[in-house]
C-alpha cells in the first residue's frame, strides 16, 4: 500500500497504483475466476492488488469496505455481491474519496461502474438451450437460489422464455449452499422418484449455476436416465468437460470472465490514471453459449 | 455381631425396578416412534413412490456420507465433547486427494494420503483437547477455520475435477444393488458400534464421557482415551470427504461444510433414546433415520423448499418431545 | 461394640520395613500449606487411622498417597524407595489403591464396570467379557454383603449402593495398601460391620490399611494404630491399644474434649418464638419407597429417623420439603394443608429440608463459600431484585464464624474446601433461612466431633426456641443424643415410635430390623 | 464446650489468599494476554493505520453487532445452554422488520414488533428446553432451521430494501462520533453486566449453570430461570436483527446465520478468563476484543483472505492456549 494516504487519486506516476477486491464469495467458482483474471488484468499494468473475502457475511462486507476505505487504495473493487446491503460500505469509500467499481454486482449510486454479464441475458439464453433440446411440450425442473441476486436474475430472465414458449416449470427447488452439487443431486434423485420422466414426467432441468446441473446431472446418470438434458450457467471448467463427454449435461453460457475483467481494469485505469470517468453506470457483457458441438 | 443377618432389601428393588421401566422404556422410544411415524406418513401420502425398494436405496444413499461423519461425530460425543471441525475436514481431505489424483497420484495412494491428513487433523485437534486442555468447542471451531482457510487455499476456491474412474467408483459404484457408500457407511457404523460396545477402548471411552474425574480416580488414562477420540473422528471426517468426492467425482473446497451441523443434530436426535443420556450408535442410526426420511419424504411430496425447512424444524422437535412429555420427571 | 481386634499384626513383631512411608511431606495450595512435614509408615497387615478435625489435612495427604495430587515438597517411599507417583494409575502399579472421599463413580454406567474401570483384567485387554464382568462384580459386592443389580446405572441407585460399589472397586485392585477415606460416612451400621469384617480379613491376609473416618468408636474398634493431624502438622502416632477417644480428640482439636452429646432438659420446651407454633402432621404420605407414613411432629420437637438404607428416609424428608412429588398423602404446616405448595413455596412457609448429597444436591461446586450460603437466601438479601452483596458477606462470615468453617476467605470456591467444612456450608446455608420446621438429611456425614457436638447443640437451641426438627441419621448413637423421640421407617412404613430416653441403640437396631415392633 | 474458643481463620487467611493468586491469576489472563499482543503485533506492523481513532472506531463498529447476540449468548451459556438459534432468529426479525417497514409501518412500531417476535421466539426456545426437558442444542437447532426456512418463505428468498432513513439511521448513524450501533451495544453489555453480576435473576442464572439440582432444593424456580435466559437471547437476537437489518440498509434472510457460531466462539474465548469455568461479561468482551482486532488487522495488513482463515484459526487457538498451558493441574 502507499501507506501515505495522501498519495491518492489521479496523480499517475512514481507511486504504483493499488486497488483492494472486497467479495463475500470467493469460495464460488466463477466469482474466483473473474477476481483471478482481474487480479491478473492489474499486475500486468504493475498494480499492487489485494483480495479480501467475507465468506457470504454481509455485515463484514461493509466492514471490509471500512478497512478498505481507511486504506486509501486507488480504488475498491466489488467482486459480485448485493449492492443494496452495503450501502454503508460504499458511503464508507465515498467518504473517504476511493472510487468502487463493480464485477457482476448491481447498479448503485455509489458505485463508479459496474462491468457484468447480463444475468438476464445468461438465463435466457440457457433456456432457450434447454428448450431447444425438450420442445415447447416440455416439463423442466429449475434449480435455483433466490438469495444471491444474479442467480435470481438468471431465473427470472429463464422462466421468461419457458413461459413464453409454453414450457412447463414443475418446480422450482432452492439448493443450499454450501454443497450445492450434493444437494443438487440429493433433490433431483427425489424429483425423478416423485415425478418420474418421460409422460407428466420431468423432461429437462435447469441449473441456476454449474454447480446444482453437475448434481443434476450424476443423479440422472445413476438414474440410467439419458433422456432428460440439463443446463448450467457460468461456462466453468467442469462444466465444459461435463459437456463434451456427451451425457446428460447439454450445455452451459460462459460469461466472458476475461472480457469483464479486462473492462473493469481499463475503466480503472482511465480514471485513475487520466481522470477519466466512466461513461455508463452499467456495462453488461453478452455469454456464450457453450454446447458440445 | 449384626452382619449374620441379611436382609433382603437389595432384591425387592431391583424387582419394582424392571416393573417400573416398561412404560418408561415405552416413552423413551419417542424418537424411535417418531421415525415409525414419519415412514408411516409418507407411505400413505404417496406409496408408489416412498414405499419402493429404489427410494430405500436412494435414502440410504443420500445419508451415507452423513452417516460416516456421524458414527465418528458420536465417538467424540460419547467422550463428552463435539468435533466441529469434521465438515471442514473433510472438504480439506476432498480438495487434497483430488489434487493428488489430478496430480496423476496412484488412487490407492491418494485415498491413504487422505485418511492420513484426516488422522493428523485428527490428532491435532485431540491434542488441543486432552493435552492442551481446550474445551473441545473452541478448539474444533478454530481449526474449522483454518481446515476450511486451507481447503480454500489449496484449491484456489475452485472445483478440482477430472478424477479416474477407478475413484469415482468409491462415490458411484454399487456391490450387486447396493450403492458404494452404503456399503462403507454400513461397514463403518458396524465397526464403531463394535467398539463402542465390545471393547475396552469403547467402554473406557463411555466411562470418560460419564465422568472423566472418576475415569481418572479409577485409573484410567483420561487424555489418551479423549484423545483417541479425535483420531477416530478425524479419520472418519476424511473417509467421508474421500467418498463424498468420489460421488461428486470432483474436489470442492466447502462440499462438506453442511456435514457438521447435520451429524451434531443426529446425535442429539439419537440421545433422546439412550436411557443414560448418553449417545449410543443405535440411537444415532435413528437420528440419520429421521434426517434421511424427513428430506427424502418432504422432496417426494414436493413441498417448497423453504416450507422444507419450517416443517424440519418442527418435526425435529415433535420427534424429539415426544420421548420427553412422557418422561418428565418429578 | 465388637471385642477389641486381635492385634496380632506387624505392629507387635517389632521393626518391619513399612510398605509405604512419606517423608517430611508437604503440600501447597498456592501460599497456604495445608500439610507441612508429615513422617508417616504404613505397615503391612496393621491399619492404621488418621485422626484430625476437618481441614487438617487427611484427605490430602491421602490424594498423594495414591497419585492424585503431587506433593509439593518431601517423598513417598514405597518398599523403602522413593517414588515420584504421577497418577492414579502410577499409584496402582506398586499396589496402592485408594478410596477418595468425595466417591465418585460413572453414573451412566453399571455397577461392573464401574467396579472393573480402569482396571487391566487378564485375558481381556481389548475386548470386554461381560459375562465374566458381571460373575467377577457379584462375587466381590458378595463379600461386601450386597446384591446390586448390575445393569441400573449407578447413578439411579442409592448412596449406600454407591458407596458399596466403590468400596468394592477398590477391593478388585488386590491393593498392598488400601486407602479409605471415610468409608462409612454414608453407611448405615449394618453396611458397616460388612465393611470391617473384610478389613480384618484383608489385614490377615497382609494388606496395610489406612482408614479415616470421624466416628471414633469404629476406628477404636478397628485400628491397630492412629495418627492424628492438626492443622496440617503431625501431633502424635500411638498404638490404638495404648490411647483412647479422648485422647485423640484432645489432640485433634488441640485442647480437651467436652461432652458430644448435649444436656437433654426435662419437661416441655419453651415455645416463645415469633411466628408461633408450628406443628408438622404428615398424613399417609407415599412415594416410590414411602408406603403411607403419618406423623406429627409439636413444635420445639427433635424427631430422629432411623433406619436401613433405602428404608425411605431421605424421601419422607424430600417430599415434606417439596422437593418430590408425593404419589399421595398430605403435608400439613401449622394445621394447614400445604401438599400443593412446591418447594420454594414451602422454603417461604419455613420448611427447610438440608439435602443428603452435598456436592450433588448441596453445593455449587465452583463458587465461593458466600455465594452458595446466599444462594437459600437470595430473595432475603435482595432489594428490588438487586442482590445485597454487603448483606450476604455479613451473614457469611457470621455463619462461617459460628460454625467453623475453614477456608481462606469466604470467597474461596467450596470444591477447594475439606469435605467437612463443605457440609458446613451447607448447613449454614439452609440454617440462615431460620426455619420453623427443620429437616436434616445426615447432617453430620463427615464432620469432625467437635462440630459435631456444636450442631447438636444448635439443633437442641433451635428447638428451644419452637422449632420443630427431623434428624435422619444413620447412626444411632447421633439420634439417641439428639433426638427427644425416634420414628424408625422399614420399607417405606412406620416400624416404630420410641422415646429416645428410653430407647437404646440394641432396640433402635430391632426396629430397623423390624424384629420386634 | 469447646465451642467457646472461636478460631480466627477467616480473616487471617484472606491476606495470603490474595498473594496465592497473583501468579495464577496473570496465566489465567492468558486470553486477555493473546489481546495485547494482537494489538501490540498489528500496531507496530501498521502503525499509522492500525493505532488511529478512525480505525478503532471502525472495530467497536464492526464488533458491535456480534456484541449485542454474544452478550444474549453469555446469558444463556451462563445457565448452563447454547442458543444455535440466535443468528437465524435475527435474520428473520431483520426480514420481517425490513417487510413491516416497506409497507410503510411507522419504525417504532416495526421495531417493537420485530423485538416482540424476538420475545415469542425466544419463549418457544425457552418452553422446548425448560418445561419440555429437550437438550437445548437440538432444541435451538431445530428452531434455527425453521426461523430459516420462515425468513426465506417470507421475503421469497431475496432482499427486501428501501428502507426509512429515520431506522436506517440505527444502523448507520451516529451520536457525536460514536456509531449508533455502537452505543446499542454498549448499552446491552451493560446492562446484561449489571443483571449478571448484581441482581437476584443473575445470581440465579449462575447457580442453576453451576449445578441445577442445588439450585432446585435451594429454592430457585431452576425452569423459569432457564426460561428467562431464553427470552433474553430471543429478545437480544431480534434486536441484533434489527441494527444489522438498519445497516445493511436493507433486510436478507441469511444475512445474521454467521452470528451464531461467532458468539459461541467469543464467549468461549472469554470463558477462558474465567476460574469457576463459568461465562462473564468481561471474558465475554476480551473475546469479543480479540475476534475485532484479529479481522480487522488481518484485513489491514492485506493478508489473502483464504490465509487469514488459517490465521484466525491458528491465532484462536494460541490465544486460549496461552491461558491453559500454565494453568494445567492435576
Ligand atoms: N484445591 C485446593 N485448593 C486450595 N485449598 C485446598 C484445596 N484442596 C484442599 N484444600 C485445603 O486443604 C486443607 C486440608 O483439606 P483436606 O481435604 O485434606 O482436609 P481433611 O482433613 O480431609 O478434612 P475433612 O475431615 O473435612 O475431610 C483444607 O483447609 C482445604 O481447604
Ligand atoms: N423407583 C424409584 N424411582 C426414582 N427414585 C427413587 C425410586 N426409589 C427410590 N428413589 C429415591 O431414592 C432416594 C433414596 O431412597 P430412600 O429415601 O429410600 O433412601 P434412605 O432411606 O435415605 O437411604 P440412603 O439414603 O441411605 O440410601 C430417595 O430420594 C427416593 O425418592
Ligand atoms: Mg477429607
Ligand atoms: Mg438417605
Amino acid at each position: 500500500g502507499d501507506g501515505g494516504g495522501e498519495a491518492a487519486g489521479g496523480q499517475g506516476g512514481d507511486e504504483s497504483v493499488t486497488v483492494t477486491v472486497v467479495t463475500p464469495y470467493l469460495a464460488n467458482a466463477a466469482t474466483g475466476e473473474a477476481i483471478d483474471l482481474f487480479t491478473a488484468e492489474g499486475e500486468e499494468r504493475g498494480w499492487t492488488v489485494s483480495v479480501v473475502d467475507t465468506a457470504g457475511d454481509m455485515n463484514r462486507l461493509n466492514s471490509a469496505f471500512q478497512d478498505a476505505a481507511a486504506q486509501q487504495p486507488d480504488a475498491i473493487v466489488l467482486g459480485t455481491g448485493d449492492p443494496a446491503q452495503i450501502s454503508l460500505g460504499l458511503r464508507a469509500a465515498g467518504d473517504a474519496g476511493v472510487p468502487v467499481f463493480a464485477i457482476d454486482a448491481g447498479e448503485d449510486e455509489g458505485i463508479a461502474a459496474n462491468v457484468t454479464s447480463d444475468n438476464t441475458d445468461l438465463g435466457e439464453q440457457s433456456a432457450q438451450a434447454l428448450i431447444d433440446e425438450v420442445g415447447a411440450d416440455g416439463r423442466v425442473l429449475m434449480l435455483t437460489h433466490d438469495p444471491h441476486p444474479g442467480v435470481r436474475e438468471r431465473a427470472e430472465g429463464a422462466r421468461a422464455v419457458f413461459e413464453e414458449a409454453g414450457v412447463e416449470i414443475l418446480d422450482q427447488v432452492h439448493v443450499e449452499v454450501p454443497g450445492p452439487v450434493d444437494d443438487a443431486r440429493t433433490s433431483v434423485q427425489d424429483a425423478l422418484s416423485a415425478r418420474g420422466t418421460g409422460d407428466d414426467g420431468i423432461t429437462g432441468i435447469w441449473g441456476g449455476w454449474d454447480e446444482p446441473a453437475l448434481g443434476a446431472t450424476q443423479a440422472l446418470q445413476a438414474a440410467n436416465v439419458d433422456d432428460v438434458p440439463v443446463v448450467g450457467v457460468d461456462g466453468q471448467d467442469f462444466a465444459v468437460a461435463e459437456i463434451e463427454k456427451g451425457g446428460p449435461f447439454v450445455a452451459t453460457v460462459k460469461q466472458d470472465w476475461p472480457a469483464i475483467a479486462a473492462e473493469v481494469a481499463s475503466l480503472i485505469e482511465a480514471l485513475v490514471e487520466d481522470g477519466v470517468e466512466p461513461e455508463q453506470r452499467q456495462y453488461e457483457l453478452p455469454g456464450t453459449l457453450i454446447t458440445q458441438e | 455381631m449384626m452382619s449374620s443377618t441379611a436382609p433382603a432389601q437389595a432384591p425387592s428393588t431391583e424387582a419394582t425396578r424392571s416393573r417400573a421401566t416398561i412404560p418408561a422404556r415405552l416413552a423413551s422410544y419417542g424418537t424411535l416412534l417418531g421415525l415409525v411415524a414419519l415412514i408411516i406418513l409418507f407411505s400413505v401420502l404417496r406409496p408408489q413412490v416412498f414405499l419402493t425398494p429404489l427410494n430405500f436405496t436412494n435414502i440410504l444413499e443420500q445419508i451415507a456420507i452423513l452417516a460416516i461423519v456421524t458414527a465418528v461425530q458420536t465417538v467424540v460425543m460419547v467422550v463428552g465433547d463435539f468435533d466441529l471441525s469434521v465438515g471442514a475436514l473433510a472438504s480439506l481431505v476432498g480438495v487434497i486427494t483430488a489434487q493428488l489424483l489430478v496430480a496423476g497420484t496412484d488412487p490407492a495412494a491418494a485415498v491413504a494420503a487422505g485418511l492420513l491428513t484426516g488422522l493428523l487433523a485428527g490428532a491435532v485437534n485431540g491434542a488441543l483437547v486432552s493435552y492442551l486442555n481446550l474445551s473441545a468447542f473452541i478448539a474444533t471451531l478454530a481449526t474449522m477455520t483454518s481446515f476450511t482457510g486451507l481447503a480454500l487455499l489449496l484449491s484456489n476456491g475452485s472445483t478440482v475435477f477430472g478424477l479416474p474412474d477407478s475413484f469415482v467408483w468409491l462415490g458411484q459404484g454399487r456391490l450387486g444393488p447396493v450403492p458404494v457408500p452404503v456399503v462403507i457407511a454400513l461397514a463403518l457404523v458396524l465397526l464403531i458400534w463394535f467398539v463402542l460396545s465390545k471393547t475396552v477402548l469403547g467402554r473406557a471411552w463411555y466411562a470418560v464421557g460419564g465422568n472423566a474425574e472418576a475415569a481418572r480416580l479409577s485409573g484410567v488414562n483420561v487424555r489418551l482415551v479423549r484423545f483417541s477420540a479425535f483420531l477416530v473422528s478425524g479419520t472418519g471426517a476424511a473417509l467421508a470427504g474421500i467418498v463424498l468426492t468420489a460421488r461428486l467425482a470432483s474436489g470442492h473446497p466447502t462440499a462438506a461444510d453442511a456435514l457438521m451441523l447435520s451429524s451434531i443434530a443426529a446425535v442429539f436426535l439419537g440421545i433422546t433414546l439412550s436411557r443414560a443420556g448418553q449417545p449410543t450408535i443405535g440411537g444415532t442410526a435413528v437420528g440419520l433415520g429421521i434426517m434421511g426420511v424427513l428430506s427424502n419424504g418432504l422432496n417426494i411430496m414436493q413441498v417448497n423448499s423453504y416450507v422444507q425447512q419450517v416443517l424440519t424444524g418442527l418435526i425435529i422437535v415433535l420427534a424429539v418431545s415426544l420421548s420427553r412429555l412422557s418422561r418428565r420427571r418429578r | 461394640m465388637n471385642s477389641p481386634a486381635q492385634r496380632t499384626g506387624a505392629a507387635s513383631e517389632g521393626r518391619r520395613a513399612p510398605v509405604l512411608a512419606t517423608r517430611a511431606l508437604s503440600k501447597d495450595y498456592g501460599p497456604v500449606r495445608v500439610l507441612s512435614g508429615v513422617s508417616l509408615e504404613f505397615h503391612a497387615g496393621e491399619i492404621h487411622a488418621l485422626l484430625g478435625e476437618n481441614g487438617a489435612g487427611k484427605s490430602t495427604l491421602i490424594k498423594m498417597l495414591a497419585g492424585v495430587t503431587a506433593p509439593s515438597e518431601g517423598e513417598i517411599l514405597v518398599d523403602g524407595a522413593a517414588r515420584r507417583l504421577r497418577s492414579v494409575r502410577d499409584g496402582q502399579s506398586h499396589g496402592i489403591v485408594a478410596l477418595p472421599q468425595e466417591l465418585s463413580l460413572v453414573p451412566t454406567l453399571g455397577a461392573a464396570e464401574n467396579i472393573f474401570l480402569g482396571l487391566r483384567r487378564p485375558g481381556s485387554r481389548l475386548l470386554v467379557d461381560r459375562r465374566a464382568l458381571d460373575r467377577d462384580a457379584t462375587a466381590l459386592l458378595e463379600r461386601l454383603g450386597q446384591r446390586i443389580p448390575l445393569d441400573v446405572p449407578a447413578g439411579e441407585l442409592s448412596a449406600v449402593q454407591q458407596t458399596m460399589i466403590a468400596l468394592a472397586r477398590a477391593l478388585a485392585r488386590d491393593a498392598r495398601v488400601l486407602i479409605l477415606d471415610e468409608p462409612t460416612a454414608a453407611l448405615t451400621e449394618r453396611e458397616a460391620e460388612q465393611l470391617f469384617a473384610v478389613l480384618r480379613t484383608l489385614r490377615e491376609a497382609g494388606t496395610a490399611i489406612v482408614y479415616v473416618s470421624h466416628r471414633l468408636e469404629e476406628v477404636f474398634a478397628l485400628a491397630d494404630t492412629a495418627t492424628v493431624l492438626l492443622g496440617g502438622r503431625h501431633v502424635w502416632t500411638r498404638p490404638a491399644a495404648q490411647t483412647s477417644a479422648d485422647d485423640a480428640v484432645a489432640a485433634m482439636i488441640g485442647r480437651p474434649p467436652g461432652q458430644i452429646y448435649p444436656q437433654r432438659e426435662t419437661g416441655e420446651p419453651a415455645l416463645q418464638r415469633a411466628g408461633g407454633p408450628a406443628a408438622l402432621e404428615v398424613r399417609d404420605l407415599r412415594g416410590h419407597t414411602l408406603a403411607g407414613v403419618s406423623l406429627q411432629v409439636p413444635p420445639g420437637r427433635v424427631l430422629g429417623i432411623g433406619g436401613l438404607a433405602g428404608s425411605g428416609r431421605s424421601e419422607l424428608l424430600a417430599l415434606i420439603a417439596g422437593a418430590q412429588r408425593p404419589r399421595g398423602g398430605a403435608v400439613l404446616l401449622g394445621g394447614q394443608d400445604i401438599t400443593a405448595r412446591r418447594l420454594a413455596g414451602r422454603m417461604r412457609a419455613g420448611i427447610v429440608l438440608v439435602p443428603e448429597e452435598r456436592r450433588s444436591q448441596g453445593l455449587v461446586m465452583t463458587h465461593s463459600v458466600q455465594d452458595n450460603i446466599a444462594l437459600a437466601n437470595l430473595g432475603r438479601f435482595s432489594r428490588l431484585g438487586i442482590a445485597s452483596r454487603s448483606r450476604e458477606r455479613a451473614a457469611a462470615l457470621r455463619r462461617a464464624e459460628s460454625l467453623r468453617i475453614r477456608a481462606t476467605s469466604i470467597r474461596q470456591p467450596v470444591e477447594e474446601l475439606s469435605g467437612g467444612n463443605q457440609q458446613k456450608v451447607v448447613l449454614a446455608k439452609y440454617l440462615e433461612r431460620s426455619p420453623r420446621v427443620l429437616l436434616l438429611d445426615e447432617p453430620t456425614r463427615g464432620i469432625d466431633v467437635g462440630t459435631k457436638a456444636e450442631i447438636y447443640q444448635l439443633v437442641r437451641r433451635l428447638a428451644a426456641e419452637g422449632v420443630a426438627v427431623l434428624v435422619v441419621s444413620s447412626e444411632i448413637p447421633e439420634l439417641l443424643g439428639v433426638a427427644d423421640e425416634i420414628a424408625v421407617l422399614h420399607e417405606g412404613r412406620l416400624a416404630g415410635l420410641v422415646p429416645a430416653a428410653t430407647a437404646t441403640e440394641e432396640s433402635v437396631l430391632h426396629l430397623c430390623y423390624r424384629k420386634s415392633a
